[in-house]
C-alpha cells in the first residue's frame, strides 16, 4: 500500500512548524519532501529598519533556543566592521555563557530525542538537568531564554559569582557522564531505536555542506572553535568529538560528548577569567562597508554578513543559520527509512526550523 | 588557501582585498560554475550566498567559501537579475538559491526554483517590495 | 451468584469502572513519583472523563456518529462481558469453554479500535489500525498458546478449573508469557507502536473527540481491569471461600500487575512495528511454547 | 547509571515539582518591569532609541515631556537600562503580575520643566547625578546657574566674567 503521509505543519513530535511529506510504502518511506517557510518572519527585511543597538534584541529573536549565538555572532560582526575589539574580561564571559547555552541546547535536544523516542523517563530526566543550566543562566543575566548579554565591544552584565557557576557545571558533566551517555548509549530500547539509522553518509555530509554536530557524526571534522578560534577560544585545551558511523546514535554520542567538553571549557574559563573593564560602548552610526562573523553555534555554523551605508541602520543583515544548511540532509537520511524513525531522523539533526526560516 | 592560484585558474585581473574576516573580491564578470567547480575540488565549502540589492534592477551575489577554515568571499553582479546556477555542482546551493529567489527575484539560469520560504502562491521578490516598517514594525 | 451481580456489580461495572479509572490513576502517579513530579490526584481520570463526556463534540457527517457511539459501546460492553468470566470468587459462574468465550470477548476492543481507524478517514488513524492490527496478530500468537498451555495441564476450558488445578511450572511459565502480551494489549511503553503519539498522534483514536474519546478511554479503563484481572485471578490457585476476601486478594493483585506494568514502561523507549512484533514471535511466543512443552511432559 | 538506578534514585529523592501558586522566587537579576525615577530623567530619549519594540516612547511638549512604557510590547531584554546616561531607569527583581488585556500596565509620566528662575521660561534641566559628573564639587554658585535656562545662564557668565574683568582691572 502506497501512502503520503504528512508530518506537520502541526505535530506532537515538532516543536515548531514545518511540513515533512512522506512518501511510504507500508512502514518504508520512499520519498521525503521538505517543506519551511510557516515562521517566516523577515527578520533580515526588519533588521534594515532598525538601528544597529535594536538589532541586537531583534536577532537574539532568531531563535528561542540558541539566541546567545545570534547576537553574538551580531555583535562580532559589528565588532569587525568596527575594528574593535572587546575586553578580554568580556571575551571570556562571552566564551561562558555561549558554551553553557551549548549545554542548555544539547541537554534540551536529547530531552526532545528522548520524548521522540517515546522515553518519558529519560525525557524528564533531561529537562530536569536543563533546569540546572537554565538556572545558570538566569543568575548570570536575569532571563532563562533571551540573554541579552552582548553588546558591541562588550558584554551587558558582569560574571560575578564563579563558585556557582563552578558547581553547577560539575553537576551537569556529572549527570551527562553518569546518566545521559549510558543510556542513550547502552539502554537496549534506545539503541534499537538509534544505532544504524538515518545514515548521512561523509560524501553527502559534504557535499551539502552540513555542518556541527550532523558534519561531525558523519566523520567531518570541523568546528569553528577549532579551524578558526574566535573569542578566546585558542587560550583552552578541549577535543572535537567525531564519530564515523553517521546513525543518529552517533549525532547523539557527539553531542553527549561535546557536552562534556564544553564543561571542560567553562572550568578553564573560570579558572583564567582576568579582572578589568567588560562593558560595551554604545555606537550610533556605522563606518560605510562590509564585514562578516561567524561561530561554532551548537547546531552548526552560525554565519552573519553586514554591510552598512554609513548611516544608523544597516544596508544589509544576512544570517546564515546552521540549520538551514543541515535540513537538507533530512531528505537523504530519510530514504528507505522506516515511518517510526521519521520524527526521529529528523530531529537528530537537532533542527531549528525559526532559525532556518528566520 | 593558494590566492595566486585562485586567481589564475579564474582568470580574474582585480586585486583582492584581505582583511581579518577572510579575503573579499569583487570580480565583474565571474563565471560562478566555474569558479564552484575549482573550489570544490580543493574541499573548500560553500556556507551561503548573500544577495545586496544593487541599483534598481541588478543584485550583487556573494559567495561566501570556507576554504580549509579560511574565509573567502567572491562577489559579482547578475545580468538581468539573471546568474548562473551552481546547485547541480554544489548541492549546498539548492536552498540557498531558492531562498535569493524568493526574496531577491534572481533567476537562476540551469534550474527550477521552487519558492523555499514563501508559499507557493506569492510574488517572488519579497524584499524588493519596499514594505513601509513604521516604527511599531507593523507593515 | 446470579449472573446479574456478575455483570453489574462484581467484578462488572460497579466495580471494573472505579477501578479501571484507579488503575490509570496508579499508573499517571507511579510515573510520576519515578520521574520525581507530583503527578495527578487520585480523582483525575475520572474528571477526564466528566470533562470528554460534556465537550461539545466536532459536527460529523450524519450517520458517522453512530458508530462511534456503537463501537466504542460494543467494546465496553464485550470487555464487562469478559471480566464477569474471571474466576475470582468461588461462586463465579463458570460454563464449559469459557476460557475461549473470554478470549473472543477480550478481542472485541482491539477489534473496535481497528475499525475505529479505519472509519476515521484520517491517515494516521488508518496507519494506527494497520499498526493495531498488526500488534494484535503479534501478541494473540503467544498469548493464546499461553491460554492453550494452562488449559491443557489442567485439563479443561474452564477458567476456574484451570485457576485450581493448574501445575505451578506450567501456571508460572504461562503467566509470564501473558503478562508479556499486556504492554501491546494495553498500549504501553515499549510496545505502545499503536499509539505512537511522536509518530501518528493518538494512531486510530486520532479523530476522536468529546464523548466519543470519553467513551473510548472507559472501555480503556476497563480493558486495564480485564486483562490484569485474567492474571491475578489465575495466578492463585485457592479460594478463601469468603467473597470479600478473594475479591480483596484479586484487587490487589490486579494492582501489584499495575505498578509493574508501569515501572517496566517508565524505563523503556517505544520500539518500532516490527521489533515489537519479533519481540513477541520470538520471546513471547518461545515462552508460551515452552509452558505449552511443560505442560505435555510433565 | 542504568536507567533502574535512575528510576530507584528518583523514588528516593521524593518530589522536586511545585505545585502551580508555589514558584521559584526570581534570581537578584531578575529582568522584569521597567521603572523609571522620574527625577532623575533628562527626556534624553536614549532608552527610547535603543528599544527594539518600541514599548518606551518619549515625547516632548514646550513645557512638559512624558516618558510612557508599555510592558505589554516590552521584550525585557534590559537595553534602555544600559542605555540610561543618569541610571533613571531600573528593571524590578520580581516577576510581574499577571494581566489579562494589552496595554494593562502601560504607564505614561509626565515631567513639568523647571522654570528659568531669571526669564520664568520652561527648560530642560541637568539632573544631579549629571551635575556631580560635570561639576566634581556642586557649590552653591553652580547650583544658582543651574536653576536658569541656558540663556540665562550665558547671559549670567558673561555678567560674571565682565564682573571678574573690571574687578581684576580696578585692581591693577
Amino acid at each position: 500500500m502506497s501512502y503520503t503521509i504528512p508530518i506537520g505543519p502541526y505535530h506532537p513530535a515538532l516543536e515548531e512548524p514545518y511540513k515533512l511529506e512522506l512518501e511510504c510504502e507500508g512502514e518504508n518511506v520512499r520519498e521525503a519532501h521538505l517543506q519551511i517557510g510557516f515562521n517566516f518572519r523577515a527578520i533580515e527585511l526588519i533588521a534594515q529598519s532598525r538601528n544597529i543597538i535594536q538589532n541586537i534584541a531583534l536577532f537574539e529573536r532568531v531563535c528561542g533556543i540558541c539566541s546567545n549565538v545570534h547576537t553574538l555572532t551580531y555583535c562580532l560582526a559589528l565588532e569587525n566592521l568596527l575594528g574593535i575589539e572587546p575586553s578580554l574580561r568580556a571575551q571570556y564571559i562571552r566564551v561562558i555563557v555561549a558554551e553553557l547555552e551549548r549545554l542548555h541546547s544539547h541537554i534540551l535536544w536529547a530531552g526532545a530525542a528522548a520524548h521522540i523516542l517515546g522515553f518519558q523517563t529519560l525525557f524528564m530526566t533531561c529537562f530536569r538537568l536543563r533546569e540546572v543550566v537554565m538556572d545558570l543562566l538566569e543568575t548570570i543575566s536575569g532571563n532563562r531564554v533571551n540573554y541579552a548579554m552582548n553588546a558591541i565591544g562588550g558584554v551587558n552584565r558582569d560574571l560575578t559569582d564563579p563558585q556557582t557557576i563552578r558547581d553547577g557545571v560539575r553537576q551537569i558533566q556529572k549527570a551527562v557522564e553518569g546518566q545521559l551517555l549510558p543510556i542513550f548509549t547502552n539502554d537496549p530500547t534506545v539503541r534499537a531505536r538509534c544505532a544504524g539509522v538515518g545514515i548521512l553518509t561523509k560524501a553527502n555530509a559534504i557535499a551539502w555542506g552540513a555542518v556541527g554536530p550532523t558534519a561531525r557524526a558523519s566523520g567531518v571534522a570541523q568546528d569553528i572553535r577549532q579551524a578558526q578560534p574566535y573569542l578566546v577560544y585558542d587560550r583552552f585545551e578541549f577535543s572535537v568529538p567525531v564519530q564515523e558511523s553517521g546513525d543518529v546514535l552517533a549525532r547523539i554520542l557527539v553531542r553527549a560528548l561535546e557536552m562534556v567538553e564544553s564543561c571542560q571549557i567553562i572550568e578553564q574559563a573560570l579558572e583564567q577569567m582576568p579582572s578589568g573593564q567588560w562593558k560595551g560602548q554604545l555606537f550610533v552610526e556605522l563606518p560605510p562597508g562590509e564585514a562578516v562573523a561567524r561561530i561554532e553555534a551548537p547546531r552548526g555554523e552560525v554565519f552573519y554578513y553586514i554591510a552598512s551605508d554609513g548611516s544608523e541602520k544597516p544596508l544589509r543583515v544576512k544570517v546564515r543559520t546552521p540549520s538551514f544548511v543541515n535540513m537538507p540532509t533530512v531528505r537523504l537520511m530519510l530514504k528507505g527509512a522506516t515511518l517510526a524513525d521519521a520524527p526521529l531522523i529528523q530531529a537528530s539533526i537537532d533542527p531549528c526550523y525559526s532559525c532556518t526560516d528566520r | 588557501m593558494n590566492v595566486e592560484e585562485i586567481r589564475q585558474t579564474l582568470g580574474i585581473e582585480t586585486p583582492p582585498s584581505q582583511r581579518t574576516d577572510g579575503i573579499w573580491w569583487h570580480i565583474a564578470g565571474l563565471n560562478v560554475c566555474h569558479m564552484a567547480q575549482y573550489l570544490i575540488q580543493n574541499e573548500a565549502r560553500l556556507i551561503t550566498i548573500t544577495a545586496i540589492p544593487d541599483g534598481k534592477s541588478e543584485c550583487r551575489l556573494i559567495y561566501h567559501w570556507d576554504c580549509q577554515g579560511q574565509l573567502l568571499h567572491l562577489s559579482t553582479l547578475t545580468q538581468g537579475r539573471k546568474i548562473d546556477s551552481v546547485a547541480a555542482i554544489c548541492p549546498a546551493a539548492d536552498w540557498i538559491e531558492r531562498e535569493i529567489h524568493d526574496l531577491f527575484g534572481v533567476i537562476f539560469n540551469g534550474r527550477e526554483t521552487s519558492p523555499l520560504v514563501l508559499r507557493a502562491s506569492d510574488p517572488s521578490g519579497l524584499f524588493l517590495a519596499n514594505i513601509p516598517l513604521d516604527e511599531e514594525g507593523k507593515e | 451468584m446470579p449472573s446479574w451481580f456478575a455483570l453489574l456489580i462484581f467484578p462488572g461495572f460497579l466495580y471494573a469502572v472505579p477501578m479501571g479509572w484507579l488503575m490509570l490513576w496508579l499508573e499517571r502517579k507511579i510515573l510520576a513519583r519515578l520521574q520525581s513530579r507530583i503527578g495527578p490526584p487520585f480523582y483525575q481520570p475520572f474528571f477526564d472523563f466528566i470533562k470528554l463526556m460534556t465537550k461539545e463534540p466536532l459536527r460529523r457527517a450524519s450517520g458517522e456518529d453512530i458508530f462511534y457511539l456503537l463501537l466504542p459501546l460494543l467494546a465496553l460492553g464485550a470487555t464487562v462481558g469478559s471480566l464477569t468470566l474471571l474466576p475470582i470468587l468461588p461462586s463465579s459462574a463458570s460454563a464449559v469453554g469459557d476460557l475461549v468465550l473470554f478470549v473472543a470477548l477480550v478481542e472485541v476492543a482491539p477489534i473496535c479500535l481497528v475499525l475505529l481507524g479505519f472509519l476515521s478517514r484520517s491517515i494516521f488513524g488508518q496507519v494506527g489500525a494497520i499498526r493495531e492490527a498488526t500488534l494484535t496478530i503479534a501478541t494473540n500468537l503467544p498469548f493464546i498458546t499461553a491460554l492453550i498451555a494452562l488449559a491443557y495441564a489442567s485439563g479443561s476450558l474452564r477458567l476456574m478449573e484451570i485457576a485450581s488445578n493448574a501445575p505451578l511450572a506450567t501456571r508460572a511459565i504461562a503467566l509470564l508469557a501473558l503478562l508479556f502480551c499486556l504492554p501491546i494489549k494495553l498500549r504501553l511503553n515499549p510496545f505502545s507502536v499503536a499509539n505512537a503519539e511522536q509518530e501518528i498522534y493518538q494512531g486510530a483514536l486520532t479523530e476522536l473527540d468529546g464523548w466519543r474519546l470519553g467513551l473510548w478511554e472507559l472501555t480503556h479503563a476497563v480493558e486495564w481491569v480485564a486483562l490484569s484481572g485474567l492474571i491475578a485471578s489465575l495466578a492463585v490457585p485457592w479460594r478463601s471461600g469468603q467473597a470479600i476476601l478473594d475479591a480483596i486478594l484479586f484487587a490487589l493483585l490486579s494492582l501489584v500487575l499495575v505498578v509493574v506494568l508501569t515501572v517496566i514502561a517508565g524505563a523503556t523507549a517505544r520500539l518500532k512495528l516490527l521489533q515489537a512484533s519479533r519481540f513477541y514471535w520470538r520471546w513471547g511466543f518461545g515462552l508460551a511454547l515452552l509452558a505449552l512443552v511443560v505442560s505435555l511432559f510433565l | 547509571m542504568s536507567i533502574w538506578e535512575i528510576l530507584a534514585e528518583n523514588l528516593r529523592q521524593g518530589v522536586v515539582t511545585l505545585r502551580y501558586p508555589q514558584r521559584v522566587p526570581p534570581p537578584a537579576r531578575y529582568r522584569g518591569l521597567v521603572q523609571i525615577e522620574l527625577e532623575d530623567c533628562v527626556g534624553c530619549a536614549s532608552c527610547a532609541y535603543v528599544c527594539v519594540s518600541a514599548a518606551i516612547h518619549v515625547t516632548e511638549e514646550r513645557e512638559t515631556f512624558c516618558w510612557s512604557y508599555d510592558p505589554a510590547k516590552c521584550t525585557f531584554c534590559g537595553r534602555c537600562v544600559d542605555a540610561c546616561p543618569t541610571s533613571a531607569l531600573q528593571m524590578q527583581a520580581e516577576c510581574p503580575p499577571i494581566y489579562h488585556c494589552a496595554g494593562a500596565l502601560a504607564v505614561t509620566y509626565t515631567r513639568a520643566y523647571p522654570r528659568c528662575e531669571g526669564c520664568g521660561k520652561p527648560f530642560k534641566v541637568a539632573t544631579q547625578i549629571l551635575r556631580q559628573r560635570a561639576y566634581t564639587e556642586v557649590s552653591g554658585e553652580v547650583e544658582t546657574l543651574l536653576r536658569l535656562c541656558p540663556v540665562c545662564r550665558q547671559k549670567e557668565a558673561i555678567k560674571s566674567m565682565v564682573e571678574a574683568r573690571r574687578i581684576k582691572e580696578a585692581t591693577r
